[in-house]
């Protein structure tokens, strides 16, 4: 789960930690009043959860009066990537000296907690890694001793020299190994961390996601989520036991199992097809979470041909097989589909779909070439 | 021979009288891995599918010698159940539970170490070699006794692979599904070792998926360490960066960990790597009759 | 620091541990407001700060109406252990079946909190410990992981065999292990912990110590510390670098070193003295410190020789001679001294306070026998 | 020879810029001590008495081969800065700081063992090595070089001892302060060990102290593992029940930890008590005639 620029600051603050003077406005007025209040000049941000906004036009510095409402204008109604700008953040122009980037990940390979800065900040930081990996510093958290002041210091040490900066920093992220920790995230970053003409740390910019499976302990981070449309139906699917995922193709998608949905996915992309979504069903033969993924991949507009592969394991493929037939009857489905049943009992089931005339396959490359085919036709 | 299980496997389920504890109990229970106990905290004195059952682990592991333990209880009270295990002394983890929250896994992953416990999971199907022991969720019956250990990051991917090797006659040693969340246990390189010192193991499977860099590291180690042939296959080469699919782990981020890199790295040592599932039993066949 | 009973109970409430219902009463007229408003029966309990008050009957069920204003009346202005009941703690009565023992304090030999359990409760556990250890349960603590779920639970297995008594212990121990590492105890304890007639688990008493090296970080608790006019004087010395521990003999001490100084109390005691008290200047010269320590053994009246037992380690026995004397000059001492240097430039020292007249001594035991002597003849 | 320390010692003073740390820096160095580095965040570049001065631990043994550290910060920050010698590969840490909070120490232990960190203190007074190195706040002329070991829960106490030792002609092979506080570092046990295996060490001396049950485990050790001759001196046996004597570590509750029962420990092992500190010279030359 992602949060807002304006929402991530305000945790920082809750923890102390320094960030601009702000105010988030849902209109041009509200940037206005905001602009007053703060005085000039104001840094107007569009609040989207999607990155690059700045590429996209969504990040300015208003001068003068005039400029505010133009420019909060301007940004509110933008579309960046696929998001709707609701709301902007108005921020108090601040005058600094160096941009430094730090973050609080998860590393896969450590099993740990792991910090990484930077002292260039202000710019895409997987650039730096990209061209420059020397550039950033990682630093593994023991999970037993947490963010110690000795290693804090030491990050620290690594970023700044003069001896003021240093506490400052360690004193900093500290806290923000803290708010790592008290709210289940997944990433923490501050980009750019400056350094004020006061000789103070202040966060410009701030960014939080968090881990989904502790959601349930979270829940003052779970109100602040703002699902889009797209999210909200995964989310709805995920209450019925699917995960879906919708993306740009024509041929929808119904796969037991993550890895073999990817896998069939892939598959239909290598035959040269689009899928419609990623939809993974679980592993049982319940008709009414047929029935449910079949709503779902066929409220996709774009859909022209539905493509099933279920691989029997311990649930058997004659009783997915007479879960679907039992499913198909309960719902009007106008596009063809294709069904590819493998596994334990897979005879059985693959006769149980042809005495209810449903088109089957064999093999998975199969039933993706078909899905192509009928595809092409629609 | 095999890796990590066996007949002499003991096996003790965590969560027995939950719902899937105790369908699976029984289903491994029929497949002949050796079920000791069951551990429901409140239930002890019960029994499931002629399985006693305990109230902690401890109690359990003194009754029975349980030595391996598969992990049913819901995801947060996962750890805490691993912990439990690995404290009396179990020396094989399997969590099958999904939905951990990662930092409950970091928090676990030190005490394990100190303790010298093997973790697989959370978020896996289970490990089974084949007419010795299953452990997990894997249905049994696809799977033949044979020469070629298999890993995967994935569930039914994994089960889809078997079949067609089984189809095609090419029996398993272990086949173990490691899970896909972002913080786990025994991943590539730990088994890609115990494969290489198996002797009963004569080639490798490895199917992985996009996300982090497991991947690459395992070729870095097949170079160094493993000198039996593997083959490979990545899922999810069409995943649109920056989208979960089912796995946590299975997230491209600005081009790190995609299915391209992860194939060249495998390439360049040497590993053949299948583009579609079903060319993976003629790649084995193609490097077993070397 | 030690902390009284209600004290205890009021830090368990506010982590939820349920308690009796109770209210810490100053006079009689109080106690019986306070039972009017509990119900009948009522436990009256001193509230002091030493152990042993049921045994010094600072504690009594009043039962009636009339039983109340004479029972704390009676226990209030009590004097246990040289500690006068200054407040009691007026308890709801309680019915309960079983009583059990929990505590939890460090463990020298794991390094770690351990964690005590009995289903002998309600007694002394000192007596348990001697007479049974077979019936404590003790439980070490990984300090990475802290009292996890599954260890709270085999804890509540170790006593209970009801789940639902399991449940509500494990519960239970989890928040005392979180208040013990809050506040930084040196012991907690529940005893008795009750089972009540509705199943419930009762913290009926409570007690906590606390880590005096932690009190900079604990200021709350701090706040609760009530010291006795003796513990005051501690206190104050030890602003003033020094430890002071009042004792019952009439042989005033000054030492450097803790070590050192429990030698001389025992040498005294070797010879057949009675040592007034126990005094660690620490490692210094100073003549300020020297004068400060002079003063609080001559403010104990009982004191009629005193013995001023120094080794010179770092810092040398001339600079501590000058510092005696130079301190002597200051202050009108009227009883007789007998002083013992010894160590790095002790010949040095021995000359200095020779020249000075100084009644000196060559070693700690021919110091400990003339101050003996000495105060058989005041 | 000796233990813990001696000429290959490498000292690091963490703290050096304090007002006991650059003071003992300086005695140590010119004791002899092997003094190579200081630390003092925000001090790097500095030097005290010539020894240069580092802003981090990690740092002052990168650039000097630091083995060794020793500890004056303030109390509150004692525990990190053992952490931080023990995260940069320090072997051995002398912490002096009086007034360390229990639960931090609590909390460190469990990283040094994983480190494999050998730790002194806190609330110690250090060790020395005649001749070879001083390590702490000890009086360095009082000491003599010789055979005896001689370890300590006290300082002062200990100087005394020592002081009437060498003033009867009997050296010290290596001393060692091991504080007072109720968790602590290296103990009796380990420090006997090291005694028993070290080829110098002909006799021991152990100061023990009411409260706890270190000297009763210490005898029981004796019985088990060492076959030099050992005498012992137990510190505060006409202390009141319950008085806290200036060491966390000596407070007597009921009727465990007494000296009575200290000293009848070592007595059923063979071990001779010392009634008072003076008759420790004639006990030693006793037990080392045989």
């Amino acid at each position: 789960m992602k949060i807002h620029e304006y929402q991530a600051k305000e945790i920082f603050s809750r923890y102390r930690i320094p960030v601009t003077n702000e105010v988030v406005c849902y209109t041009v007025d509200e940037a206005v009043a905001a602009a007053e209040k703060l005085g000039l000049p104001v840094v107007i941000k569009a609040q989207v959860l999607a990155g690059g906004r700045g590429k996209a036009g969504g990040v300015k510095l208003a001068r003068t009066k005039a400029d505010v409402p133009e420019l909060a204008g301007k940004i509110l109604g933008m579309d960046i990537k696929g998001y709707t700008v609701e709301k902007v953040l108005v921020a108090q122009g601040v005058k600094f000296s160096s941009e430094f980037y730090v973050g609080l990940t998860i590393d896969r390979n450590s099993k740990s907690v792991i910090f990484m800065a930077s002292s260039e900040g202000g710019v895409e930081i997987e650039e730096v890694a990209k061209d420059n990996p020397d550039a950033i510093h990682k630093f593994v958290i023991d999970p037993d001793l947490g963010l110690t002041p000795f290693l804090a210091r030491k990050i620290a040490f690594a970023l700044f020299t003069d001896f003021n900066l240093v506490k400052q920093g360690a004193d900093l992220f500290q806290k923000l190994y803290r708010i790592f920790m008290d709210t289940d995230s997944s990433l923490v970053e501050i980009n750019p961390l400056v350094i004020t003409e006061e000789g103070k740390l202040l966060a410009l910019d701030g960014k939080m996601n968090f881990d989904d499976n502790a959601l349930f302990r979270q829940s003052a981070i779970e109100a602040l989520n703002e699902p889009t449309e797209d999210e909200l139906k995964e989310l709805d699917a995920k209450e019925k036991g699917l995960t879906y995922i919708r993306l740009d193709g024509s041929i929808g998608c119904m796969v037991n199992g993550a890895g073999l949905a990817m896998a069939t996915l892939d598959l239909i992309k290598y035959f040269g097809g689009e899928p419609a979504n990623f939809l993974d069903i679980g592993g049982s033969s319940n008709p009414q979470k047929v029935i449910d993924a079949m709503n779902l991949i066929l409220s996709d507009k774009n859909v022209k041909v539905v493509m099933i592969n279920i691989f029997g394991g311990i649930t058997r493929c004659d009783d997915v097989a007479r879960g679907l037939i039992s499913a198909l009857e309960k719902i009007k489905v106008d596009v063809p589909i294709v069904v590819r049943l493998s596994g334990t009992n897979s005879k059985e089931g693959l006769e149980i779909l042809k005495q209810a005339n449903l088109p089957i396959v064999e093999t998975m490359s199969q039933a993706a070439q078909k899905a192509i085919e009928l595809c092409g036709k629609n | 021979m095999s890796i990590l299980v066996n007949q002499n496997t003991k096996l003790l389920v965590q969560g027995i009288t939950g719902r899937d504890g105790s369908f699976h109990a029984g289903k491994m229970k029929a497949y002949g891995t050796n079920v000791v106990a069951g551990v429901s905290p409140g239930k002890g004195g019960s029994a499931v599918d002629g399985i006693p059952v305990f109230n902690t682990v401890e109690q359990a592991v003194k009754a029975t010698g349980a030595n391996t333990s598969i992990i049913f209880v819901p995801a947060p009270l996962a750890a805490d159940a691993i912990l439990e295990a690995s404290e009396a002394g179990i020396e094989l983890v399997i969590a099958i539970s999904e939905g951990v929250p990662t930092l409950d896994m970091v928090k676990v992953m030190p005490y394990l170490a100190k303790k010298g416990t093997k973790l697989i999971g959370p978020n896996c199907p289970g490990l089974i070699s084949p007419d010795e022991a299953l452990i997990g969720i894997l249905p049994g019956n696809i799977f033949l006794k044979g020469n070629v250990g298999l890993m995967s990051r994935s569930g039914t991917l994994t089960y889809e692979m078997v079949y067609q090797l089984t189809s095609n006659g090419i029996g398993q040693s272990t086949c173990v599904g490691l899970g896909g969340d972002p913080v786990a246990g025994l991943y590539f390189l730990e088994i890609l070792q115990m494969f290489q010192d198996d002797p009963a193991t004569e080639a490798i499977v490895l199917i992985g998926e996009i996300g982090g860099d497991a991947e690459e590291r395992a070729a870095q180690f097949i170079k160094e360490h493993v000198t039996k042939p593997v083959v490979a296959f990545i899922a999810g080469q069409s995943a649109p960066p920056g989208k979960r699919m089912g796995h946590a782990g299975a997230i491209i981020s600005s081009g790190s960990g995609t299915a391209e890199e992860k194939i060249k790295a495998f390439e360049q040592v040497g590993v053949k790597v299948a583009k579609i599932p079903s060319e993976i039993p003629d790649l084995l066949k193609q490097v077993m009759k070397k």
